[in-house]
């Protein structure tokens, strides 16, 4: 298991293949990427705050919970804070399984959790100014499944 | 303890962090007190159901007892991923 | 949308980066990626038979049902055929979308499909000799939900 | 039309493919021709239960018509993924 909260870029193609490559016991590896992108036009910047110390036991914890309830082999959680642009990866996670509907579950786990759980805010910089990014009500009713 | 603030209420209140001394019993407790003192805290603080807190760094409630903590955290809901 | 039925191994580091890389619109990209495993101990290789023509009309049929059902940007198909050694990569799907969910939602189905739709016979060889893997009741049942 | 057998139909008939002439106006039909002919084929389709078909690269039923197809093809169910 395996969690990094860095402003630094990841690749996505390194750390999928890394991933993959260490798990001996698992058939199936799923990976899941956030990707900034530009919905209304203009965006010039996307800036994620973070809560360093609470972020990486939040990431930790969640983890952890996913490893718990699914026959997981590996986890993996990267989520990047600081200023991105159009394009950029924002964050991955993978997961690795004997069976792929443990592998799936558990990435979707793990993204509900993530997006409502762990402590980054999102602010959208575009020429008409900045602005928060407002939390979204079926992303907090995503948690009721689990 | 230390307070600690995010996001808009960062923006709000003007600093990220400060040290307050406070015999509140509860997060509420605490949340009034600050109302209290400035403007920009009540502005802040103005709707606690559009706010979360972390209480030494775990989601809490804002009925949770203050008793013994080094840090607590206010910010809006969070928005990774 | 891409669909290759192949003897080549892959990479799934290379393939995820290439088609992530790819995607202007999509908020949300999920790969799926099937690894030989041994799971009983002793096997020595997979052998995976395919109906050559079948194959890559399922495949791009299957596709094209996520592509209609679901909002996604683009869908990617990797099978590979032939004989395969424990730890290579099989296969590997990934979708993107906007939203995670499609994208999760899609990359399931492609699964589902692929695993009881698309005609791949494996086939385990071990030491003490050779025997076609049975299909799972399992996957035909996961058929089901959509 | 052709007839073509995958896997362990392939391996209990022992060819891949063959040519076959047949008036069977059902794929049930040319089901009972072929176990009519010889052991081997008796045995690879005893129970058609576990068996799936394909007309011309389509999936179909055991009681699709044969009528003006080209190419027939029998295996068990499959094991992808």
């Amino acid at each position: 298991m395996r969690i990094a909260v860095q402003t630094a870029p990841f690749d996505l193609g390194d750390e999928a293949a890394r991933f993959a490559s260490a798990q001996s016991h698992s058939g199936a590896v799923v990976t899941f990427t956030g990707v900034v992108r530009d919905v209304s036009g203009g965006l010039q910047a996307m800036e994620i705050e973070h809560y360093p110390g609470m972020t990486e036991r939040a990431l930790t914890d969640i983890a952890q919970q996913a490893m718990d309830r699914w026959s997981l082999e590996d986890a993996l959680v990267i989520h990047r804070h600081g200023t991105l642009t159009v394009g950029e990866q924002i964050m991955m996670v993978a997961t690795a399984a004997r069976h792929r509907k443990d592998a799936f579950e558990a990435a979707e786990f793990l993204m509900d959790y993530l997006k409502s759980r762990a402590p980054f805010w999102k602010r959208e910089v575009t020429g008409d100014g900045e602005a928060w990014v407002a939390a979204r009500d079926e992303d907090e009713d995503a948690l009721k499944r689990w | 303890m230390d307070v600690l603030y995010f996001a808009w209420v960062r923006e709000r209140i003007g600093i990220p962090k400060e040290r307050v001394d406070s015999s509140a019993a509860t997060v509420m407790d605490l949340v009034n007190e600050l109302r209290a003192r400035e403007d920009r805290y009540a502005a802040a603080f103005e709707d606690v159901s559009a706010l979360r807190v972390a209480i030494d760094q775990e989601l809490a409630d804002f009925d949770a007892p203050l008793d013994g903590v080094r840090e607590v955290a206010f910010f809006p809901p969070m928005t990774g991923g």
